[in-house]
């Protein structure tokens, strides 16, 4: 639904997105990269705001800087958090749902409202809005017109645990209605629970690509050295020597194992302390989590 | 001797202070040259010089002609008595300037104050020892310095060349007093246009609007007064209320010349300035009791 | 839903947002106390006796007339119409491009010319009250016949047309629209256009001056032209800045 | 001079706008080292910090902070107090050395030495190399180190860093808490640091004031609060062949009288109970007869978050 093809964006002499090319189908795609990576400028480029140096960009087949159509099937919450400032909540996507010409703007405008949980009644200016209030009018303005693609610039930041929980929840349930959505991030946590699609884009390249579980994966084929708390240290690591699930012990203060099957271990340490009896209170990969997957793939050009 | 006993570590860079603290004068000073330098657009790209050196050239044009006549056609005693009849007074070369300082208080006042309050300078000026009020006074201070720059370095300027010329003040007495007249008068001048300029300035945080206000509370009043006294004729009293005339109107009088406006009484003159003084502060008081926090 | 909105929604729409947009009580407190001021000066001048022995009453008539006329140019089409004009002109589109919220307008099916003649009809809608009232008001107290009344009333319309087309082509050109417009005012407005009838061409002022004083009969050395192209030349101005605002809108990038 | 026992001590401060409490009767000793000053957005943490700086005045209540008033001795103070605004706008054309420099002086550095400490600090916060750059130009995480560095240039005896490490990503947030908590060991300068992300004040602080809608949630020294284990998070694999296996874990768990925290499709879970012991052999046994792959087992630490939900509830 979105197609990226050998796109680069210079201003200046500063590349900021260098010859990029992806394209994205329905459901959720995580965009992900750190500070000035060029994901938002990336964005502009698929929304028509800005133009490619190189490179052409697609959404829906059509060109949204040019195509007028198009852009009434996107709906962008961009990374700014100005919005006209005097109108109130309700006034404020009321408008925007006029201006994709819907036929019911108003019911449209409650309706999404109402996702956010945003209060229709709220005649205050949204100028006097809070950050995460005015991240929800975002959210609720690009979702609207009921668009096929949904490009959300870190659309979390400024919500609280509850209301991210909620809008994760909401993204999931629009993915799987057929939606094409790219949401930006920097926060892994998050990422980790949009779930499927990842593209990691790095010093303006795309650095990764691809299913996140299977990202992970391809990170577990690394050796891995992983820390294990269990009461029988000394028999604990006899035993998974024994049955060849790791590559060599170490005895300090706790036990470390390596292993260059991390499946195998994982599938086996549970059943293998049942089996003797021996209390495990902890299974803790060194360098293993979201974060050094991120590391990894930022860090190493 | 052991190994450690040659090694030492001398220097980590960032280290304890233990002298002295300049205090809230030091404030006051770093932020009012600071300010003053932002201004002028030292330190920063060439293009922001552009606008204010242009004006203070422009200020001094007046002064660099008449110096430069006398400097090159006098010198005869003959010549010299021509050019006195024609060369202004000290008292009335800044006049001359007239238009490049009610252009340079559009450009001064705004930048030095509305610059603050956007980019969160305020702010962070509030938390370190200066308050409000020592704040106001080292913008004072910069802009009042920088007003100067336009109204009394050209007559400091005249007065240098003139003298240079043989066509200065005569005895070191008169010359000495001819000195304090311009500095006294140039720099209270200066801070009636500081003021009034900083007050329109501060009704709004964006610069543009700040650059408009001044420039119309500058020469808006001044068409005002001037369609007001002439075309309505009204009593010449109302020429009191244009802040563009009136510090050069006390400028003529410091010297006890008749200025622009003979009919309007001197103290009347004084009194008006005090007043666009008492009015500005209280603006600025007003505007500035909250800001910032 | 699919395919564009129609150009006269458009319109409507970009029209009220902006028009919420623009009018704060600081703006229309501070523009509105200049109109104030305009008129009291109208009212000043147009009370003024000229009760001297050796003046006619028909004298008395011309410099009345001419009195009137230079407040109502010196004050009105030098300071008021374009300043006010200035304000909301290339406030309209210029700041929501500068603060970012031009993308709400942007990214929707909307074509881009529609949007700028619904920034435009905004900004003159604010605008014409806030100077054609205080103009003809301050030509009424002027007491000096209806022509003058007449022509201020259409010099300020068309004033204000032309300015606020050429300004918020400026909002979309520069970064600091206001400050670019008002040099343009003082310098090109103000000081270029006394050059004379010839200078005075290529400055509104020109035009404005003209239909004052086609109508007045009161001769003004900057306005020398007919009444049809002081008013025509302004409009055709207008319409052309407006095309290239949009021409503009479409070329931009938008943050 | 005694140092003070309390950094900031405050008692009954309210704080009201309006109709709208942005404190409610707050008393806090906040002690040395590394204070994390949590809450919510708009939770008064930026309130207490302008009272703490002496710009504004508490509607009730007082406040001593390095045992002095910030009303009544407020220019004093706040020249051994250096401040890291949230607002993240500069002037834009000013090289960092010179901002630096300049904030320096304002708070009290003579002429001379501000220069070389607006270039150590900088070294200090790793912008060596980058010192003379406009601030414009930079990165936000560049901007948030140089708001660091000039909090620290005139040498304070506190640092009062507003949401230090807001919109960094990961990578840059890490190095900048590094950096805190560095710079208050080394120099052992006072720093306290408000932040809306739990996770960060309790990897690098000491102590915590946790505020939610103006009032006081908990305070007091980090381990204190948050040391109780009474569980632990399990991070699981599904295999291929054994599809349903975590969320087969997570109802064992439940049914052996445990609390999960899961959201079904999550590989993620917290299990909390009364004895680790029996939490360790009920996940080990879970996991085991229902074939998921183990990531992760870790012991879970009684977290902020707890402390809030505790509180609303």
């Amino acid at each position: 639904m979105v197609s990226v093809t050998n796109v680069t964006k210079a201003f200046g002499d500063v590349v900021a997105v260098s010859d990029v090319s992806f394209t994205v189908g329905p459901g959720i795609t995580a965009l992900l990269g750190p500070n000035g990576a060029g994901k938002s400028t990336l964005f502009r480029m698929l929304c028509g705001l800005a133009s490619p140096t190189r490179g052409e960009v697609r959404v829906l087949g059509r060109n949204a800087r040019t195509d007028t159509e198009v852009r009434g099937r996107i709906g962008l919450a961009p990374q700014q958090d100005a919005l006209f400032d005097r109108l109130s909540a309700v006034e404020f996507v009321t408008i925007a749902a006029e201006m994709h010409g819907m036929a019911e703007p108003r019911a449209a405008a409650l309706g999404v409202l109402d996702i956010v949980q945003l209060s229709a009644d709220d005649p205050k200016p949204v100028g006097s809005f809070s950050k995460g209030m005015r991240q929800r009018v975002k959210l609720a303005t690009a979702l609207v017109n009921d668009p096929d693609v949904l490009i959300l610039d870190e659309p979390l930041t400024g919500l609280d645990p509850v209301q991210r929980r909620r809008m994760i929840q909401l993204f999931n349930e629009l993915g799987a209605a057929g939606k094409c959505l790219l949401v930006s991030s920097h926060v892994l946590d998050e990422v980790a629970r949009l779930g499927s699609k990842v593209l990691v884009i790095a010093q303006g390249r795309l650095a990764a690509a691809g299913d996140y579980h299977a990202l992970r994966d391809l990170m577990d084929d690394r050796p891995h050295r992983i820390r294990v708390n269990v009461e029988d240290p000394r028999r604990f690591a006899a035993a998974l020597i024994e049955r060849g699930l790791v590559d060599g012990v170490s005895l300090g203060n706790d036990l470390e194992i390596d292993t260059s099957n991390v499946d195998a271990f994982g599938r086996g340490v549970a059943p293998v302390a049942k089996e003797l009896g021996i209390r495990l209170s902890g299974v803790a990969p060194i360098d293993d989590d979201l974060e050094s997957v991120f590391r990894y793939l930022v860090e190493r050009r | 001797m052991t190994a450690e006993g040659n090694a030492q570590i001398l220097d980590r860079g960032y280290r304890k202070f233990d002298g002295q603290r300049s205090g809230v004068w030091g404030a006051v000073r770093s932020t009012a040259w600071h300010s003053t330098r932002s201004v002028l657009g030292l330190g920063r790209k060439a293009r922001h010089k552009i606008a204010p050196v242009l004006v203070i050239v422009v200020a001094l044009i007046p002064a660099i002609v008449y110096v430069g006549v006398a400097a090159l056609v006098g010198g005869d005693e003959f010549i010299n008595d021509i050019l006195e009849g024609v060369i202004p007074d000290f008292s009335a070369l800044p006049r001359g300037s007239l238009a490049a300082i009610a252009l340079f208080t559009g450009l001064v006042a705004p930048e030095a104050l509305v610059r603050d309050r956007r980019d969160g300078m305020l702010s962070l000026y509030l938390s370190t020892p200066l308050t409000r009020i020592t704040y106001m006074a080292a913008k004072l201070l910069s802009v009042g310095g920088l007003m100067a720059m336009v109204v009394l370095v050209p007559t400091l300027f005249y007065l240098f060349g003139m003298t240079f010329a043989g066509l200065g003040p005569e005895g070191f007495g008169d010359w000495a007093s001819v000195l304090v007249k311009i500095l006294v008068s140039g720099t209270l001048a200066s801070l009636v246009y500081a003021l009034v300029s900083m007050a329109a300035a501060s009704v709004t945080d964006r610069r543009a609007f700040a650059s408009l206000s001044v420039i119309l509370v500058m020469l808006g009043v001044l068409t005002v007064v001037q369609i007001l006294v002439e075309g309505a004729e009204l009593s010449i009293n109302w020429r009191l209320l244009d802040p563009v005339n009136m510090p050069m109107e006390m400028i003529a009088r410091i010297f006890g010349d008749a200025g622009e406006y003979p009919a309007l009484a001197t103290e009347r003159i004084y009194l008006a300035n005090a007043g666009w003084v008492t009015a500005s502060s209280t603006m600025l008081w007003w505007r500035y009791r909250k800001a910032g926090a | 839903m699919n395919g564009s909105v129609s150009s006269t929604r458009v319109i409507a729409i970009t029209y009220r947002v902006l028009i919420r947009q623009l009018v704060s009580r600081g703006r229309l407190v501070a523009l509105s106390l200049i109109g104030g001021v305009v008129a009291l000066v109208g009212w000043a001048v147009g009370r003024a006796a000229h009760n001297e022995p050796w003046l006619t009453p028909e004298d008395v008539e011309q410099i009345r007339l001419n009195d009137a006329v230079t407040a109502v140019t010196n004050l009105g089409f030098t300071i008021l119409v374009p300043i006010v004009a200035l304000v909301f002109a290339a406030a309209s589109l210029g700041d929501t491009r500068e603060d970012g919220t031009l993308v709400y307008l942007w990214l929707r099916p909307m074509r881009r010319w529609a949007i700028v003649v619904g920034a435009w009809l905004a900004a003159i809608t604010v605008s014409l009250p806030l100077t054609v009232i205080p103009m003809v008001a301050s030509a009424y107290l002027l007491d000096a016949g209806t022509d003058l009344i007449i022509g201020t009333a259409i010099a300020s319309v068309v004033g204000v047309i032309a300015y606020s087309a050429l300004f918020v082509l400026l909002g979309l050109l520069v970064k600091n629209s206001i400050v670019w417009g008002l040099g343009y005012i003082v310098i090109w407005e103000g000081v270029v256009a006394a050059f004379g009838s010839a200078a005075a061409k290529v400055a509104m002022r020109g035009y404005t001056s003209s239909i004052v004083s086609e109508r007045t009969g009161v001769e003004i050395d900057i306005g020398t032209l007919a009444q049809t192209t002081a008013i025509m030349v302004p409009i055709i101005v207008a319409g052309f800045a407006l095309w290239l605002a949009a021409a503009r809108l479409n070329n931009l990038e938008v943050a | 001079m005694m140092a003070p026992v309390s950094v900031i001590s405050a008692s009954g401060v309210s704080m009201v706008f309006g109709n709208n409490r942005a404190l409610d009767s707050l008393s806090l000793e906040v002690p040395s080292g590394v204070t994390g000053l949590v809450g919510a957005n708009g939770s008064g943490k930026t309130t207490l910090m302008s009272i703490v700086l002496g710009l504004r005045a508490p509607t009730t209540g007082s406040v001593s902070v390095l045992g002095l008033d910030p009303l009544r001795q407020g220019a004093e103070l706040r020249a051994n107090v250096g401040y890291g605004p949230e607002r993240n706008v500069f002037p834009d054309d000013m090289p960092a050395s010179d901002f630096v420099k300049h904030l320096a002086e304002v708070r009290g550095m003579p002429r001379s030495e501000a220069r070389t400490r607006a270039s150590d600090a900088l070294w200090l916060v790793g912008l060596g190399e980058e010192r003379f750059r406009a601030l414009g130009t930079m990165s936000t995480g560049q901007r948030q180190r140089v708001k660091l560095a000039q909090a620290i240039a005139a040498d304070p005896s506190l640092v009062l860093l507003d949401e230090p490490t807001d919109g960094l990503d990961p990578v840059q947030r890490d190095e900048m808490l590094i950096l805190i908590r560095q710079i208050s060991t080394d120099y052992s300068i006072d720093v306290m640091l408000s932040s809306h992300l739990l996770e960060e004040v309790e990897r690098i602080c000491d102590n915590v004031v946790a505020l939610d809608a103006g009032r006081l949630v908990a305070q007091g020294r980090l381990d204190e609060l948050v040391g109780d284990v009474e569980g632990v998070t399990v991070e699981l694999a599904e295999i291929p062949d054994v599809p349903g296996s975590i969320d087969a874990v997570a109802a064992r768990l439940r049914a052996a009288g445990l609390d999960v925290q899961h959201d079904p499709g999550f590989t993620r879970m917290d299990v909390l109970g009364a004895s680790a012991d029996d939490i360790a052999d009920a996940v080990r046994d879970a996991i085991a007869d229902s074939g998921a792959r183990t990531r992760r087992i870790e012991q879970r630490r009684r977290k902020l978050e707890d402390l809030f939900h505790a509180a609303k509830s």
